[in-house]
């Protein structure tokens, strides 16, 4: 389904950027209208990133707060790596959605309420005794109230559609208004309701013609001033893009690797929010040669991820925290093999059962040390949706090049979230060369390689390699069990020195900004798009500010140290209580300086700018 | 098997140092699986031994195939993914009643009603050897071990009956005694297409020396134990003087000759019935119930293995999308909409 | 229960929002053990509501009692220790399909072989409500769902089979449809001495809606469902004109009245066999054979509960060594010999 | 059963300590000669230490390397850390012994060898060709053959006990010839024998004359020269004293503890060597009112005990790394409920199933990261076999005062080695106050005392207090779900600072040596006795270095920072990679040195001497 990009809007003010909040409860429709805005405003050639921001329960009770689903998206004409710190519209569908949201739009901003929510028993729900749309509660906003499900309604009851089947419509006209305040074109729209209900032609009529009253409501009536259109982005890429999620991009690179290692992709999973996602999608891409195992629980879907590497597939497993913990001892025992094996973290926020559907990255720590003994693993971390693709196809190399374990971190903000993907071209990716061992005369279970200390693959089914691997100590080279003092010593550091080595073929660490200068930002993950943002309007204001994306975390980059040593300070702001400024202190002795968050939301990009400020020698104008 | 040279017992011994105890009931079952290796028509290199953690557990490394010792418990899903991977290695797994029974019993359980083509030893001695002598999950209630000083008080389990809760398809049990015995049970075991499930009584020597004696002692062992054969009448005891007769849902023991008793009474093993209650009452003699311990293939019925479910699912996908590509991925996947700029 | 004034339902709402999707049937659950607790005769503080992670592991929090949501999972474990601290508390256990046979089996298992006085509620929903809708392992096989768009290749989980291989004291079955038997039901759980393991069948009306509507929607339940009571002939259908006859060692099922058979032909329940294969073939009736599914108390049998057996041990280990203190203790322990100096 | 303490022997010249090494097949009973050895110089005054060296194999084949058992001990007239780090003396009993041991004897050293065991099945089992205690080969050491086995089975001939019932007793004429060497009385040895056996009389008679036999061989023969004598050590503190190793003294600390908070102890555990001691000994002890549950794995035995906490017992598990991987999640759970847990990892060789019986020390960062998320836990390690005792006491009063799970280190060598311990009076322990809430007026699930940050504990039986706990996170003080941002930061900040609070009460950090100076050793768990030796030798050199010993690994002391900026280096001796290495550096910013080894042995004081020489500004002379 391909959508021709749509002229610009004309005789519109022009501004370079809006951030738009949806919300309302889980039954409104809040993500799919975010999702066709996004669409929308990507085909109309802005930069665009989304925030979703689902409930934890299933189908909460309607009118609740907690069961308010919402949806925040920022649409530029630069490029844009957030969906905004607040939201310059925020539309509503009742009062549970204004209750939770109000405190963060900023005074002045725009409220757009369904005033056919506002009933008092939703309101008294929330513990509103007045309705605040008329109360005067909130002066200093822009209000509009608009009677989006009435006006559905008598939109579509001359066409004989009543009830909820008109009513559930409600969603489409308030995009269909959306689409005319921003002056977006309809037909990305058009085309998706016209697919997505290809066998139900009187949804696609109710929904087209509800999406047109919202048009043309904004259109008819006095009440919108404030038209305006978003320029296009005229920085982007040219070339075909979608969409696409987080959870889709790791599951796309780990069938592009397994391609690219001319072998299958293996993957066992256990359901868990964040990570499901994964599981589900790979297992409907048998006609790829993608094999799943829905396994009895975490600990199976390692063991049977392992097992299959151990037979020469990829294998990979993905879960969210509790999940990694109970992994522990496999991640061990694939470290004691050095076999090949992926293992993803969607992080939610912790401890414990914590809050699974938010997003925190509190397990760093955890990836590093979370195996008893000296057991090192390479870690990796994607920073965003589409870089989850290049990090799963980066995960799966290294493990396969060094034989060993690796812990690919992403975060619930990454996996939910959404941005515009340019669709690769498959041939532009290198080959991964399993490099299996085969030669009996040659053969040494843990005779390494030079230059990656890796030891051979020598999978069952091999003639003459017929060898035993298992968790006991091994003897360097024979592989058999040693419980030889000075061998334990060896086989240790050798562990140590392979993971060490893969940093060796990281590309030179970049830095966005000057090489030295007065502050250098550190992040890892999701905080990238806040940071970046911050540093570069920092920059724009004229402050001496870098900033360096991690993408590996272990070994960390050889080249940081002496980055770090360019700068006066060091700040690195984190989505937990101080995980990487703790590694970068220990190993460089710098007095990195955390800025910590764990609110199961994304950084604010003001909230970073401040806190760089602070760092600042001369304190420097605010905003820039 | 390709066509190479006929392999011999000789060719799966795998030089390592065997580390079991002198006298461990191990031994036996080494030799046994080693001597019947060569029968099996698998060629050496596609043959893989997994393993859980404990003296049992060391089985793999005295074998002369791949070998693949994990984690306690956790042998079974290793050897999951491996058959998974690739359904062209014969697996065999070899696991403690405390690595199959406490810590890996979840796993156990779901490898059995799974049921990928792997062939399951339990060498259980109804001790922790490894560890040094506590009691197990199949040791008898009141057994005085290092953990229990003052007797157990767990119910053990029965692992065949729990295996038929599991859904087994293929439940057999043999000794680390009857050496004829038990390589005729493995054969079969490794003829079954599915999980083969096979416990075998074993003697720790060092601390539970002797537990099976009841069983299997010279001087018992024809009152004590039920030799089943498929379609062969149950009949044990000196002479095969006596059998088993059904009464109610249950079992009888009957002596031939006595009160009337023909062989024509007695209850004919079928190791084949879908239902399993039959299964299940063989399973309990001579450990729950009063009687002869039954040995040899208790149940063995017929269902797809899981590897091969996998592969005509895949198949079957292929068959409908059959030149599926990365570029066809990129564009499909998750249904998402399309721009150009 | 001490004479403090006496309980109501309402006493045992806990105020928090019931967070389960409209119409789901676990409130229908939850609102009849509310309605039982004030029978049992227990203090309100002296009531602990265990539970795993699921929507079905919520059900804590809405019981105005104590109540413990631990792991996906573990609850078994978490339970067991509760009820060997203070024996004196009472211990309800939910459990949903994921978390008990899934990732619990092994728990689970040896929760129901050990026996402590625990009741064990499972609402089987036959999916992972919680995560959104993935099969469980008790899922038939072929169910398609997120996880397995193609169909599940897993031959599910019976759970009262498997509860029986792991020689479960007390097995039952009920649903969220028929609040009475269900409250019956749970009524002879509560008093039960021991681990009562109770299946309820339980729709999840936003991932598997209709999951169990062969066995209890109102046009099938009487075909469809077999009422089980201890000493009663195993009758059903419309009229109970239908019954189960033995057939060798499994059922059949007759019609009353037709070629000769009468009530007397009938097999009757008998809840409290030791030998559990008539009950085998009760609880796979209706899932892995043909016939009704059979609802009721399938069994129940004597055996000392853990908790009992423990604090025996520890009476008889004090009635021995009176006295035992920490000086003795220093000086025992050991058996270390002593100097001074 | 106890001993009095025997007269000196006279007219023998004293040395200040003596190290020896038994070392022979594991049915050789090496182990019980070292025991007695101990015992009888224990009762003669001296300070002692052991460090036992079983092998991996329950009944490894006679003969070979990997069954070969070893005792090491060290007796001495002044305080003794370590069983010392090469023997002078080795006693072997077969040829596989020899070849295990002979290169840590140094050049004189003395061996005396079983000549029965050097047969050529023997010596060719382990690759000798000839004998070596005839070719040669040993030259430069004291070698002493005496037919152990032989000279018994002579001297039992004329009582008629022969055969294996006889040469079984060769250990004892071994143990009497040692007794004969060192001048120690047989009385202590006498007492066990007739103890041990007391159904056996014949056994008693063997083992007697066996034990006489080999005095009297020592006393009659010309070939030992040097006897001498150790005088006992005047600054042992008068008292009644036992033998005890670290988990005994671990399962006796929990039990005291328990007595003093007045609750049941209830242990669940699962079998995993070097920690099944500790399920095995609480098992007997019922009579106590300690309940036990041998668990179906790590993670029933965790979830027990903290059910059992719950309910409001002193609930512990103990387990070793590949146990404390799989309890990860738990800990979790514990640091979210907020309720009293104490779980103990007796380490052993990792990665993976590692090295099983031997000792390492690399599971420090496991204990503070191997759960997801931000999940703060105070760990604790014990020093010695006896400082366990007092660990333990400590562990389950932080546990109860602060409603916390407490991590417990330990390692192999405590858990097996033993030394004296002076038996306390059980009321000199302090109570361990409960503090349960019983009021419901009152009543707050997670409202916090304002000392220690604890939320109150609230057992079920307690009328008034129904409340629901769990995973989620919570709401403060009410404990409602809760998943609100501010109150997600205010909670993790709280879990935090309730941990950080810990260190309020320790007492102020001892450093041994002078406040400050040229080079601080910091260590903790069993690298104590031989760092603080190897300091003491250093000063007695005039070297400016201190020690100081880490009992609280989380948090870390407050005063240390300040102790660490008084010295010019630090030096930081794990046997890991350098894990207390990486905290220390974090937090201070201190270029902290790490002495590293994993050999599945101690650390020998000449290493650490050197390790520290080499940060001290001019070199001294080396020895003491
Ligand atoms: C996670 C974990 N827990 C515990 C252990 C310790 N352990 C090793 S083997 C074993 C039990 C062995 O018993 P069984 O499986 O019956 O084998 P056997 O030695 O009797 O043949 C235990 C508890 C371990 N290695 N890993
Ligand atoms: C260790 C761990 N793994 C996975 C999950 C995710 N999870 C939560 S509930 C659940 C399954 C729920 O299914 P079920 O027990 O049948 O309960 P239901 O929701 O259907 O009532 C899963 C997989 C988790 N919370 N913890
Ligand atoms: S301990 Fe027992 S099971 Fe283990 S090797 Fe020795 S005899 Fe065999
Ligand atoms: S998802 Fe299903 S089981 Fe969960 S609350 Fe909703 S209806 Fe009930
Ligand atoms: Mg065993
Ligand atoms: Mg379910």
């Amino acid at each position: 389904m391909t959508i021709p990009a749509p002229a610009t809007a004309t005789a519109v003010p022009s501004v370079d950027r809006v951030i738009i909040r949806f919300a309302g409860d889980s039954g409104d429709g809040v993500q799919t209208i975010g999702d066709q805005l996004g669409l929308t405003s990507a085909v109309a050639g802005n930069d665009i990133a989304t925030l979703p921001d689902f409930p934890a329960e299933i189908r909460a009770p309607a009118g609740t707060i907690y069961g308010v689903s919402g949806f925040q998206m920022q649409f530029a004409s630069t490029a844009t790596l957030t969906a905004g710190d607040a939201p310059d519209v925020l539309v509503v569908f009742n009062p549970a959605a204004l209750k939770k949201n109000i405190a963060d739009l900023p005074k002045g901003g725009t409220i757009i309420a369904d005033s056919s929510g506002f009933v008092p028993r939703n309101l008294e729900m929330v513990g509103y005794t007045a309705n605040p749309l008329n109360d005067g509660s909130l002066a200093g906003f822009q209000v509009h109230q608009v009677d989006f499900t009435g006006l559905t309604v008598a939109a579509l009851k001359p066409l004989g559609i009543v009830g909820s089947a008109a009513s559930r419509c409600a969603n489409f006209f308030a995009l269909g208004l959306t689409y005319w305040l921003y002056s977006r074109p309809l037909d990305a729209t058009i085309t998706f309701i016209n697919d997505k209900f290809k066998n139900k032609p009187e949804v696609i009529t109710a929904n087209l013609t509800a999406l047109k009253a919202g048009w043309h409501y904004g259109e008819t009536t006095e009440a919108f001033q404030a038209r305006v259109q978003v320029p296009r982005d005229e920085s982007v890429k040219p070339g075909t893009y979608r969409s696409v999620n987080g959870n889709q991009a790791l599951s796309m690179g780990l069938v592009t690797a397994a391609h690219k290692a001319g072998r299958e992709l293996f993957f066992s999973g256990y359901p868990i929010t964040p990570a499901s996602d994964i599981l589900q999608q790979l297992s409907g891409l048998r006609a790829l040669g993608v094999k799943t195992l829905q396994a009895e629980d975490e600990i199976a879907a390692i063991g049977a991820a392992l097992g299959a590497s151990y037979a020469g597939s990829i294998g990979v497993t993905a879960s969210a925290g509790p999940g990694l913990d109970l992994k522990s001892e496999f991640l061990g025992l694939a470290v004691a093999v050095e076999l090949p094996l992926v293992v993803i973290n969607v992080q939610r926020g912790g401890p414990s059962t914590g809050l699974p559907t938010k997003m925190e990255q509190a397990d760093l720590l955890h990836a590093l040390f979370s195996r008893h003994g000296e057991s090192p693993i390479p870690v990796i971390a994607a920073r965003s949706p589409a870089d989850a693709f290049e990090c799963a196809i980066e995960a799966v190399r290294i493990a396969v090049r060094t034989r060993t374990p690796v812990i690919l971190l992403c975060d619930g903000n990454i996996a939910f979230g959404s941005e515009p993907w340019r669709i690769p071209d498959p041939a532009s990716f290198a080959p991964i060369d399993c490099n299996f061992h085969t030669d009996p005369a040659t053969f040494q279970p843990f005779q390494r390689d030079e230059k990656y200390l890796a030891r051979p693959w020598a999978i069952p089914g091999t003639p003459g390699l017929e060898h035993r691997i298992g968790g006991l100590e091994k003897a360097n080279i024979t592989g058999h069990i040693s419980y030889d003092p000075d061998n334990h010593q060896l086989m240790t550091d050798l562990r140590a020195a392979k993971v060490e080595r893969i940093a060796d073929s990281y590309p030179a660490t970049e830095v966005t900004g000057d090489a030295s200068g007065d502050v250098l930002a550190i992040s890892w993950g999701s905080p990238y798009g806040p940071v970046l943002t911050a540093v570069r309007h920092l920059r724009a204001g004229g402050a001496k500010v870098s900033h360096v994306q991690l993408r590996h975390l272990n070994p960390l980059p050889k080249d940081l140290g002496e980055i770090i040593g360019r700068f006066t300070r060091v700040l690195i702001p984190e989505n937990n209580c101080g995980q990487l400024s703790k590694l970068v202190r220990a190993k460089y002795l710098v007095d990195a300086v955390g800025f910590n968050q764990v609110r199961g939301l994304p950084f604010k990009v003001a909230d970073i700018e401040q806190a760089i400020r602070n760092l600042l020698p001369t304190p420097i104008a605010k905003g820039t | 098997m390709s066509d190479r040279k006929a392999l011999t017992r000789k060719d799966f011994i795998s030089g390592q140092d065997v580390r079991w105890c002198p006298s461990c009931g191990d031994y036996a079952i080494l030799s046994v699986v080693q001597g019947l290796l060569p029968e099996i028509g698998v060629d050496k290199e596609k043959i893989v031994f997994v393993s859980g953690i404990g003296c049992s557990s060391r089985f793999p490394f005295y074998v002369n195939t791949f070998g693949f010792h994990t984690l306690h418990g956790r042998a079974p899903t290793v050897a999951t993914g491996i058959k998974l991977a690739n359904p062209e290695l014969d697996l065999w797994l070899v696991t403690g009643d405390g690595d199959g029974f406490s810590i890996g019993g979840n796993h156990m359980i779901h490898l059995l009603r799974r049921n990928p083509g792997i062939k399951v030893l339990l060498l259980n001695n109804r001790i922790y050897g490894l560890t040094k002598g506590q009691y197990s999950p199949t040791s008898p209630a009141g057994l005085k071990t290092k953990s229990s000083p003052g007797g157990s008080l767990d119910h053990p389990v029965n692992p065949c009956s729990l295996a038929l809760g599991a859904e087994a398809t293929f439940i057999a049990r043999s000794t680390d005694k009857d050496l004829k015995h038990l390589a005729a049970t493995l054969r079969v075991a490794a003829a079954h297409k599915g999980t083969s499930f096979v416990e075998i009584l074993q003697n720790c020597v060092i601390y539970n020396d002797g537990t099976w004696d009841e069983v299997y002692a010279k001087e018992k062992r024809e009152e004590a134990q039920l030799l089943v054969e498929h379609g062969k009448p149950l009949r044990f005891g000196k002479d095969k003087a006596k059998g088993i007769r059904q009464k109610g849902f249950g079992f009888e023991i009957v002596v031939l000759g006595e009160n009337g008793v023909t062989e024509g009474d007695l209850v004919v093993h079928d190791q084949s019935i879908n239902d399993p209650a039959y299964h299940v009452l063989l399973s309990r003699l001579g450990c729950d119930s009063e009687g002869p311990m039954a040995m040899g293939v208790l149940r063995q019925v017929a269902r797809a293995p899981y590897e091969v479910q996998l592969d005509a699912s895949i198949a079957e996908a292929k068959a409908k999308r059959p030149n599926a590509g990365l570029a066809d991925l990129y564009r499909d996947f998750g249904k998402a909409p399309m721009w150009t700029v």
